[in-house]
Protein backbone atom coordinates (compact mmCIF):
# COMPACT_ATOMS: atom_id res chain seq x y z
CA UNK A 1 0.00 0.00 0.00
CA UNK A 2 1.08 3.38 -1.02
CA UNK A 3 1.57 5.51 2.12
CA UNK A 4 2.39 9.60 1.91
CA UNK A 5 3.82 12.65 4.26
CA UNK A 6 4.36 12.38 7.60
CA UNK A 7 3.15 8.39 7.83
CA UNK A 8 6.25 7.77 5.36
CA UNK A 9 8.53 9.61 7.50
CA UNK A 10 7.16 7.59 10.02
CA UNK A 11 8.40 4.04 7.99
CA UNK A 12 10.83 5.60 6.02
CA UNK A 13 9.36 4.50 2.88
CA UNK A 14 6.70 5.66 0.51
CA UNK A 15 4.90 2.11 0.64
CA UNK A 16 4.58 -1.17 3.27
CA UNK A 17 3.17 -4.40 2.84
CA UNK A 18 0.07 -5.60 4.47
CA UNK A 19 -0.62 -9.58 4.85
CA UNK A 20 -4.65 -9.65 4.33
CA UNK A 21 -7.00 -12.15 2.11
CA UNK A 22 -7.37 -12.63 -1.00
CA UNK A 23 -10.34 -10.17 -1.12
CA UNK A 24 -10.13 -8.07 1.52
CA UNK A 25 -12.56 -4.86 2.33
CA UNK A 26 -11.33 -1.82 2.98
CA UNK A 27 -12.44 -2.12 6.80
CA UNK A 28 -10.05 -5.42 6.80
CA UNK A 29 -6.67 -3.52 5.58
CA UNK A 30 -7.52 -0.78 7.48
CA UNK A 31 -7.52 -3.60 10.79
CA UNK A 32 -4.59 -5.53 9.56
CA UNK A 33 -2.50 -2.27 8.86
CA UNK A 34 -3.47 -1.65 13.14
CA UNK A 35 -2.11 -5.07 13.37
CA UNK A 36 0.81 -5.02 11.53
CA UNK A 37 1.57 -1.43 11.26
CA UNK A 38 1.87 -0.32 15.07
CA UNK A 39 4.25 2.59 14.51
CA UNK A 40 1.85 3.89 11.61
CA UNK A 41 -1.33 3.99 14.31
CA UNK A 42 -1.10 7.96 14.60
CA UNK A 43 -1.71 8.32 10.66
CA UNK A 44 -4.56 5.37 10.81
CA UNK A 45 -8.10 6.02 10.86
CA UNK A 46 -10.20 3.51 12.53
CA UNK A 47 -11.35 0.25 10.11
CA UNK A 48 -15.18 1.09 11.02
CA UNK A 49 -15.49 4.50 9.65
CA UNK A 50 -12.12 5.10 7.74
CA UNK A 51 -11.39 5.64 4.29
CA UNK A 52 -8.24 4.47 1.42
CA UNK A 53 -7.85 5.59 -1.63
CA UNK A 54 -8.75 2.73 -4.02
CA UNK A 55 -7.58 3.66 -7.51
CA UNK A 56 -7.22 7.32 -7.19
CA UNK A 57 -11.07 7.15 -5.41
CA UNK A 58 -12.24 7.38 -1.85
CA UNK A 59 -13.71 4.11 -0.68
CA UNK A 60 -14.80 2.71 3.24
CA UNK A 61 -16.12 -0.41 4.87
CA UNK A 62 -17.69 -3.24 2.88
CA UNK A 63 -15.97 -1.26 -0.63
CA UNK A 64 -13.65 -5.02 -1.98
CA UNK A 65 -9.99 -4.62 -2.93
CA UNK A 66 -9.18 -6.65 -5.87
CA UNK A 67 -5.58 -8.33 -6.87
CA UNK A 68 -4.04 -5.12 -9.30
CA UNK A 69 -5.65 -2.54 -7.32
CA UNK A 70 -3.62 0.43 -6.14
CA UNK A 71 -4.07 1.51 -2.65
CA UNK A 72 -2.94 4.26 -1.09
CA UNK A 73 -3.45 5.70 2.79
CA UNK A 74 -4.49 9.44 2.34
CA UNK A 75 -4.60 10.80 5.72
CA UNK A 76 -3.29 13.67 7.55
CA UNK A 77 -3.31 15.83 4.41
CA UNK A 78 -1.67 19.23 4.59
CA UNK A 79 -2.43 21.50 1.93
CA UNK A 80 -3.19 25.10 1.08
CA UNK B 1 -16.91 28.59 -14.38
CA UNK B 2 -15.25 25.86 -12.36
CA UNK B 3 -11.17 26.04 -12.49
CA UNK B 4 -8.86 23.36 -10.43
CA UNK B 5 -5.49 22.81 -11.03
CA UNK B 6 -2.23 21.37 -9.83
CA UNK B 7 0.42 23.36 -10.88
CA UNK B 8 4.16 22.52 -10.98
CA UNK B 9 6.01 25.47 -8.78
CA UNK B 10 5.23 28.94 -6.97
CA UNK B 11 1.94 30.50 -8.17
CA UNK B 12 2.71 33.96 -10.10
CA UNK B 13 0.39 36.79 -11.38
CA UNK B 14 2.15 35.44 -15.25
CA UNK B 15 1.44 31.40 -14.39
CA UNK B 16 -2.11 32.50 -13.28
CA UNK B 17 -2.76 35.03 -16.73
CA UNK B 18 -1.79 32.40 -19.03
CA UNK B 19 -3.55 29.69 -16.96
CA UNK B 20 -6.93 31.55 -17.11
CA UNK B 21 -6.62 32.95 -20.70
CA UNK B 22 -7.13 29.26 -21.66
CA UNK B 23 -10.69 29.23 -20.31
CA UNK B 24 -11.14 33.30 -22.21
CA UNK B 25 -14.67 32.23 -23.02
CA UNK B 26 -15.79 31.17 -19.43
CA UNK B 27 -14.46 34.33 -17.98
CA UNK B 28 -16.72 36.17 -20.54
CA UNK B 29 -19.42 34.94 -19.30
CA UNK B 30 -19.07 35.82 -16.49
CA UNK B 31 -18.60 39.74 -16.62
CA UNK B 32 -21.47 41.85 -16.62
CA UNK B 33 -24.62 39.98 -16.02
CA UNK B 34 -25.05 42.01 -13.07
CA UNK B 35 -25.79 38.80 -10.53
CA UNK B 36 -22.08 38.63 -8.82
CA UNK B 37 -22.09 40.62 -5.60
CA UNK B 38 -18.69 39.71 -3.57
CA UNK B 39 -15.75 38.26 -4.74
CA UNK B 40 -13.08 36.77 -2.53
CA UNK B 41 -9.77 35.72 -2.98
CA UNK B 42 -7.02 34.11 -0.63
CA UNK B 43 -3.45 33.70 -1.37
CA UNK B 44 -1.70 30.94 0.59
CA UNK B 45 2.27 32.22 0.71
CA UNK B 46 5.29 29.81 2.33
CA UNK B 47 6.02 31.53 5.37
CA UNK B 48 9.82 31.72 7.03
CA UNK B 49 8.58 30.28 10.52
CA UNK B 50 7.51 26.37 10.84
CA UNK B 51 7.28 24.15 13.90
CA UNK B 52 9.88 21.34 13.18
CA UNK B 53 8.07 17.84 14.74
CA UNK B 54 11.60 17.07 15.04
CA UNK B 55 12.82 19.30 17.22
CA UNK B 56 9.73 19.29 19.83
CA UNK B 57 7.81 21.43 17.65
CA UNK B 58 10.28 24.47 17.66
CA UNK B 59 10.23 27.10 15.57
CA UNK B 60 12.98 26.91 12.62
CA UNK B 61 13.48 29.08 9.77
CA UNK B 62 12.64 27.24 6.50
CA UNK B 63 14.13 27.62 2.74
CA UNK B 64 10.94 26.25 1.28
CA UNK B 65 7.94 23.66 1.35
CA UNK B 66 8.17 20.56 -1.18
CA UNK B 67 4.28 19.71 -1.86
CA UNK B 68 3.62 16.12 -2.68
CA UNK B 69 0.75 15.17 -4.30
CA UNK B 70 -0.63 11.79 -5.41
CA UNK B 71 -1.73 12.19 -8.48
CA UNK B 72 -4.01 12.01 -10.39
CA UNK B 73 -5.94 11.79 -7.40
CA UNK B 74 -4.97 15.03 -6.12
CA UNK B 75 -6.10 17.08 -9.73
CA UNK B 76 -9.21 14.93 -9.62
CA UNK B 77 -10.27 15.73 -5.82
CA UNK B 78 -9.55 18.95 -6.28
CA UNK B 79 -11.62 19.39 -9.19
CA UNK B 80 -14.52 17.82 -7.21
CA UNK B 81 -14.33 19.91 -4.24
CA UNK B 82 -14.34 23.14 -6.29
CA UNK B 83 -17.67 21.65 -7.91
CA UNK B 84 -19.03 20.80 -4.60
CA UNK B 85 -18.03 24.14 -2.61
CA UNK B 86 -19.64 25.93 -6.14
CA UNK B 87 -22.62 24.11 -5.73
CA UNK B 88 -22.97 24.06 -1.89
CA UNK B 89 -22.68 27.97 -1.34
CA UNK B 90 -24.61 29.35 -4.93
CA UNK B 91 -21.48 30.44 -6.15
CA UNK B 92 -20.76 31.89 -9.84
CA UNK B 93 -17.41 31.16 -10.33
CA UNK B 94 -14.59 29.48 -8.43
CA UNK B 95 -10.65 29.38 -9.39
CA UNK B 96 -8.40 26.76 -7.36
CA UNK B 97 -5.20 26.54 -8.53
CA UNK B 98 -2.52 24.43 -6.02
CA UNK B 99 1.26 24.16 -6.62
CA UNK B 100 2.56 20.76 -6.58
CA UNK B 101 6.74 20.34 -5.91
CA UNK B 102 9.09 23.28 -4.19
CA UNK B 103 7.54 27.02 -3.65
CA UNK B 104 10.03 29.51 -1.30
CA UNK B 105 9.70 31.55 1.04
CA UNK B 106 7.51 34.08 0.07
CA UNK B 107 5.90 32.36 -2.83
CA UNK B 108 2.36 31.79 -3.53
CA UNK B 109 1.66 28.07 -2.71
CA UNK B 110 -2.52 28.15 -3.48
CA UNK B 111 -4.94 30.54 -5.02
CA UNK B 112 -8.92 30.38 -4.16
CA UNK B 113 -10.99 32.54 -5.86
CA UNK B 114 -14.36 32.85 -5.77
CA UNK B 115 -17.52 35.23 -7.10
CA UNK B 116 -21.06 34.86 -5.22
CA UNK B 117 -24.45 37.02 -5.53
CA UNK B 118 -23.61 38.43 -1.75
CA UNK B 119 -20.31 38.39 0.40
CA UNK B 120 -21.97 36.17 3.12
CA UNK B 121 -21.64 33.13 0.54
CA UNK B 122 -18.23 33.80 -0.45
CA UNK B 123 -16.92 34.03 3.09
CA UNK B 124 -18.69 30.83 3.66
CA UNK B 125 -17.33 29.51 0.42
CA UNK B 126 -13.72 31.04 1.11
CA UNK B 127 -13.58 28.91 4.46
CA UNK B 128 -15.17 25.48 3.75
CA UNK B 129 -12.67 25.23 0.39
CA UNK B 130 -9.91 25.49 3.03
CA UNK B 131 -11.06 23.21 5.73
CA UNK B 132 -11.96 20.49 3.08
CA UNK B 133 -8.83 20.89 1.06
CA UNK B 134 -6.88 19.28 4.19
CA UNK B 135 -9.51 16.78 4.23
CA UNK B 136 -9.92 15.04 1.18
CA UNK B 137 -7.00 16.31 -1.53
CA UNK B 138 -3.91 14.31 -1.32
CA UNK B 139 -1.26 17.06 -0.90
CA UNK B 140 1.26 16.79 1.46
CA UNK B 141 4.01 19.31 2.42
CA UNK B 142 7.62 18.49 3.51
CA UNK B 143 9.86 21.36 4.86
CA UNK B 144 12.98 21.99 3.11
CA UNK B 145 15.19 23.92 6.56
CA UNK B 146 17.17 26.79 5.95
CA UNK B 147 20.37 25.11 7.85
CA UNK C 1 0.53 49.40 6.16
CA UNK C 2 -3.21 50.93 7.12
CA UNK C 3 -4.42 52.53 4.69
CA UNK C 4 -8.00 53.36 4.33
CA UNK C 5 -9.87 55.84 1.91
CA UNK C 6 -13.10 56.54 0.47
CA UNK C 7 -12.61 57.30 -3.23
CA UNK C 8 -14.95 59.29 -5.92
CA UNK C 9 -17.04 56.80 -8.09
CA UNK C 10 -15.99 53.24 -8.96
CA UNK C 11 -12.71 51.48 -7.83
CA UNK C 12 -10.86 50.69 -10.73
CA UNK C 13 -7.68 48.39 -10.95
CA UNK C 14 -6.20 51.86 -12.63
CA UNK C 15 -7.71 54.29 -9.56
CA UNK C 16 -6.61 51.56 -6.70
CA UNK C 17 -2.58 51.12 -8.47
CA UNK C 18 -2.56 54.90 -8.50
CA UNK C 19 -3.42 54.94 -4.79
CA UNK C 20 -1.13 52.24 -3.51
CA UNK C 21 1.99 53.70 -5.84
CA UNK C 22 1.37 56.95 -3.44
CA UNK C 23 2.42 54.55 -0.74
CA UNK C 24 4.98 52.15 -2.46
CA UNK C 25 7.65 53.04 0.91
CA UNK C 26 5.22 51.45 3.18
CA UNK C 27 4.59 48.59 0.05
CA UNK C 28 7.91 47.72 -0.42
CA UNK C 29 8.75 46.81 3.92
CA UNK C 30 5.96 44.16 3.46
CA UNK C 31 7.25 42.20 0.80
CA UNK C 32 9.62 39.73 1.44
CA UNK C 33 9.77 39.28 5.11
CA UNK C 34 8.19 36.20 4.81
CA UNK C 35 5.86 36.78 8.06
CA UNK C 36 2.83 36.90 5.75
CA UNK C 37 1.02 33.63 5.16
CA UNK C 38 -2.17 34.59 3.64
CA UNK C 39 -4.03 37.31 2.02
CA UNK C 40 -7.36 37.61 1.75
CA UNK C 41 -9.27 40.21 -1.00
CA UNK C 42 -12.96 41.23 -1.19
CA UNK C 43 -14.42 43.37 -3.69
CA UNK C 44 -18.26 44.46 -3.49
CA UNK C 45 -19.99 44.73 -6.55
CA UNK C 46 -23.43 46.52 -7.29
CA UNK C 47 -25.84 43.91 -8.38
CA UNK C 48 -28.72 44.51 -10.56
CA UNK C 49 -31.61 42.73 -8.41
CA UNK C 50 -31.99 44.94 -5.36
CA UNK C 51 -35.47 45.52 -3.13
CA UNK C 52 -37.83 48.18 -3.40
CA UNK C 53 -38.84 49.20 0.00
CA UNK C 54 -41.04 51.35 -1.42
CA UNK C 55 -42.72 48.26 -3.59
CA UNK C 56 -42.80 45.77 -0.67
CA UNK C 57 -39.28 44.78 -0.77
CA UNK C 58 -40.02 43.16 -4.68
CA UNK C 59 -36.80 43.03 -6.46
CA UNK C 60 -36.12 45.32 -8.84
CA UNK C 61 -33.45 46.45 -11.67
CA UNK C 62 -31.07 49.01 -10.38
CA UNK C 63 -28.83 50.68 -12.82
CA UNK C 64 -26.82 52.43 -10.16
CA UNK C 65 -25.97 52.62 -6.45
CA UNK C 66 -25.47 56.30 -5.33
CA UNK C 67 -23.20 56.40 -1.96
CA UNK C 68 -23.55 58.85 0.23
CA UNK C 69 -20.83 59.38 3.22
CA UNK C 70 -21.00 61.98 5.74
CA UNK C 71 -17.70 63.90 5.25
CA UNK C 72 -15.09 63.69 7.38
CA UNK C 73 -16.50 61.78 9.83
CA UNK C 74 -16.85 58.63 7.10
CA UNK C 75 -13.20 58.96 6.25
CA UNK C 76 -11.89 59.08 9.98
CA UNK C 77 -14.24 56.58 11.18
CA UNK C 78 -12.77 53.92 8.15
CA UNK C 79 -9.56 54.36 8.98
CA UNK C 80 -10.55 53.55 12.82
CA UNK C 81 -12.08 51.03 11.54
CA UNK C 82 -9.11 49.58 9.64
CA UNK C 83 -6.62 50.29 12.43
CA UNK C 84 -8.17 48.82 15.02
CA UNK C 85 -9.68 45.30 13.05
CA UNK C 86 -5.36 45.40 11.95
CA UNK C 87 -4.63 45.58 15.83
CA UNK C 88 -7.12 43.18 16.98
CA UNK C 89 -6.45 40.38 14.24
CA UNK C 90 -2.62 41.14 14.05
CA UNK C 91 -2.56 41.90 10.69
CA UNK C 92 0.73 42.54 8.45
CA UNK C 93 -1.43 44.96 6.21
CA UNK C 94 -4.62 46.29 5.98
CA UNK C 95 -6.03 48.74 2.87
CA UNK C 96 -9.83 49.60 3.02
CA UNK C 97 -11.21 51.63 0.05
CA UNK C 98 -14.77 52.60 -0.39
CA UNK C 99 -17.03 54.37 -3.05
CA UNK C 100 -18.19 58.12 -2.95
CA UNK C 101 -21.06 58.86 -5.27
CA UNK C 102 -22.00 56.85 -8.07
CA UNK C 103 -21.37 52.94 -8.63
CA UNK C 104 -23.23 51.08 -11.62
CA UNK C 105 -24.21 48.06 -11.85
CA UNK C 106 -21.37 45.40 -12.08
CA UNK C 107 -18.74 47.76 -10.89
CA UNK C 108 -17.10 47.39 -7.77
CA UNK C 109 -17.77 50.25 -4.89
CA UNK C 110 -16.15 48.47 -1.89
CA UNK C 111 -12.27 46.80 -1.67
CA UNK C 112 -10.79 45.05 1.15
CA UNK C 113 -7.59 43.65 1.04
CA UNK C 114 -5.62 41.86 4.55
CA UNK C 115 -2.40 40.32 4.81
CA UNK C 116 -1.97 38.24 7.98
CA UNK C 117 0.39 35.18 9.30
CA UNK C 118 -1.70 32.85 8.91
CA UNK C 119 -5.41 32.19 6.45
CA UNK C 120 -7.59 32.05 10.12
CA UNK C 121 -6.89 35.53 10.98
CA UNK C 122 -7.28 36.88 7.52
CA UNK C 123 -10.85 35.42 7.34
CA UNK C 124 -11.88 36.68 10.35
CA UNK C 125 -10.46 40.29 9.89
CA UNK C 126 -12.31 40.59 6.70
CA UNK C 127 -15.92 39.28 8.22
CA UNK C 128 -15.38 41.36 11.14
CA UNK C 129 -14.30 44.75 9.05
CA UNK C 130 -17.77 44.43 6.80
CA UNK C 131 -19.50 43.86 10.00
CA UNK C 132 -18.41 46.62 11.84
CA UNK C 133 -18.46 48.79 8.69
CA UNK C 134 -22.17 48.45 8.26
CA UNK C 135 -22.55 49.91 11.89
CA UNK C 136 -20.05 52.21 12.12
CA UNK C 137 -19.09 53.90 9.40
CA UNK C 138 -21.27 56.79 8.04
CA UNK C 139 -22.10 55.99 4.31
CA UNK C 140 -25.27 55.21 3.17
CA UNK C 141 -26.84 53.62 -0.03
CA UNK C 142 -29.27 55.26 -2.51
CA UNK C 143 -31.12 52.99 -5.40
CA UNK C 144 -30.79 54.37 -8.82
CA UNK C 145 -33.28 52.13 -10.70
CA UNK C 146 -33.39 51.24 -14.26
CA UNK C 147 -36.69 52.39 -15.17
CA UNK D 1 -29.83 68.10 13.78
CA UNK D 2 -28.40 66.24 10.89
CA UNK D 3 -29.44 62.93 9.04
CA UNK D 4 -29.13 60.30 6.49
CA UNK D 5 -30.24 57.04 4.51
CA UNK D 6 -33.49 55.69 5.40
CA UNK D 7 -33.78 58.64 7.98
CA UNK D 8 -33.89 61.29 5.64
CA UNK D 9 -35.97 59.43 3.24
CA UNK D 10 -38.35 59.24 5.84
CA UNK D 11 -38.18 62.70 7.06
CA UNK D 12 -37.99 63.91 3.82
CA UNK D 13 -34.96 66.08 4.63
CA UNK D 14 -31.61 65.93 5.16
CA UNK D 15 -32.03 67.81 8.71
CA UNK D 16 -34.82 68.20 11.34
CA UNK D 17 -34.95 70.65 14.33
CA UNK D 18 -35.47 69.65 17.81
CA UNK D 19 -36.01 71.52 20.79
CA UNK D 20 -34.09 70.91 24.02
CA UNK D 21 -32.47 72.57 26.99
CA UNK D 22 -29.55 75.30 26.83
CA UNK D 23 -27.23 72.54 27.36
CA UNK D 24 -28.37 69.27 26.48
CA UNK D 25 -26.48 65.61 26.98
CA UNK D 26 -26.91 63.26 24.18
CA UNK D 27 -29.37 60.83 26.15
CA UNK D 28 -31.44 64.18 26.08
CA UNK D 29 -31.60 64.84 22.61
CA UNK D 30 -32.38 61.54 21.45
CA UNK D 31 -35.19 61.21 23.85
CA UNK D 32 -36.51 64.67 22.51
CA UNK D 33 -36.05 62.98 19.03
CA UNK D 34 -38.58 60.27 20.12
CA UNK D 35 -40.85 62.54 21.46
CA UNK D 36 -41.06 65.12 18.61
CA UNK D 37 -40.11 63.24 15.55
CA UNK D 38 -42.08 59.56 15.86
CA UNK D 39 -42.22 59.15 12.72
CA UNK D 40 -38.29 58.57 12.85
CA UNK D 41 -38.43 56.18 15.34
CA UNK D 42 -37.37 53.09 12.95
CA UNK D 43 -34.02 54.66 12.77
CA UNK D 44 -33.54 56.22 16.26
CA UNK D 45 -31.18 54.24 19.07
CA UNK D 46 -32.55 54.17 22.35
CA UNK D 47 -31.87 57.28 24.49
CA UNK D 48 -29.86 55.15 27.35
CA UNK D 49 -27.72 53.41 24.89
CA UNK D 50 -27.58 54.87 21.67
CA UNK D 51 -24.95 57.42 20.27
CA UNK D 52 -25.36 60.57 18.37
CA UNK D 53 -22.10 61.80 16.10
CA UNK D 54 -20.90 65.16 17.53
CA UNK D 55 -18.99 66.90 15.68
CA UNK D 56 -18.13 63.81 13.53
CA UNK D 57 -17.26 61.92 16.69
CA UNK D 58 -19.50 59.24 18.39
CA UNK D 59 -20.76 60.32 21.86
CA UNK D 60 -23.37 58.61 24.11
CA UNK D 61 -25.19 59.18 27.47
CA UNK D 62 -23.98 61.90 29.14
CA UNK D 63 -21.89 63.70 26.64
CA UNK D 64 -22.67 66.96 26.75
CA UNK D 65 -23.59 68.94 23.53
CA UNK D 66 -22.69 73.12 23.21
CA UNK D 67 -24.36 75.36 21.02
CA UNK D 68 -22.54 75.49 17.69
CA UNK D 69 -21.95 71.46 17.59
CA UNK D 70 -22.46 69.63 14.62
CA UNK D 71 -25.05 66.90 15.44
CA UNK D 72 -25.92 63.97 13.08
CA UNK D 73 -27.94 61.26 13.48
CA UNK D 74 -25.98 58.07 12.63
CA UNK D 75 -27.49 55.00 11.96
CA UNK D 76 -29.04 52.19 9.67
CA UNK D 77 -25.92 52.68 8.19
CA UNK D 78 -25.17 50.80 4.71
CA UNK D 79 -21.32 50.54 3.92
CA UNK D 80 -20.18 47.52 1.92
Amino acid sequence: MLIFGAASFGAKSDRVHVKVSDTPTVREVLAAMHAQHPALKFALPPPETGRLAVNHAFARGDNAIRQGDEVALVTLVVGG
Amino acid sequence: MVLALIIDGPLTPELEARTLLGHADQLRSLSGDGTIGATLRFEGIVRRAERDPEAADAERDLLALDYQTYDPMAQRELEALAASVAARHGLKSIVALHSRGRVRVGEVSFVLQVAAPHRAESLAAVADFIDRLKQDVPIWKWSVWAV
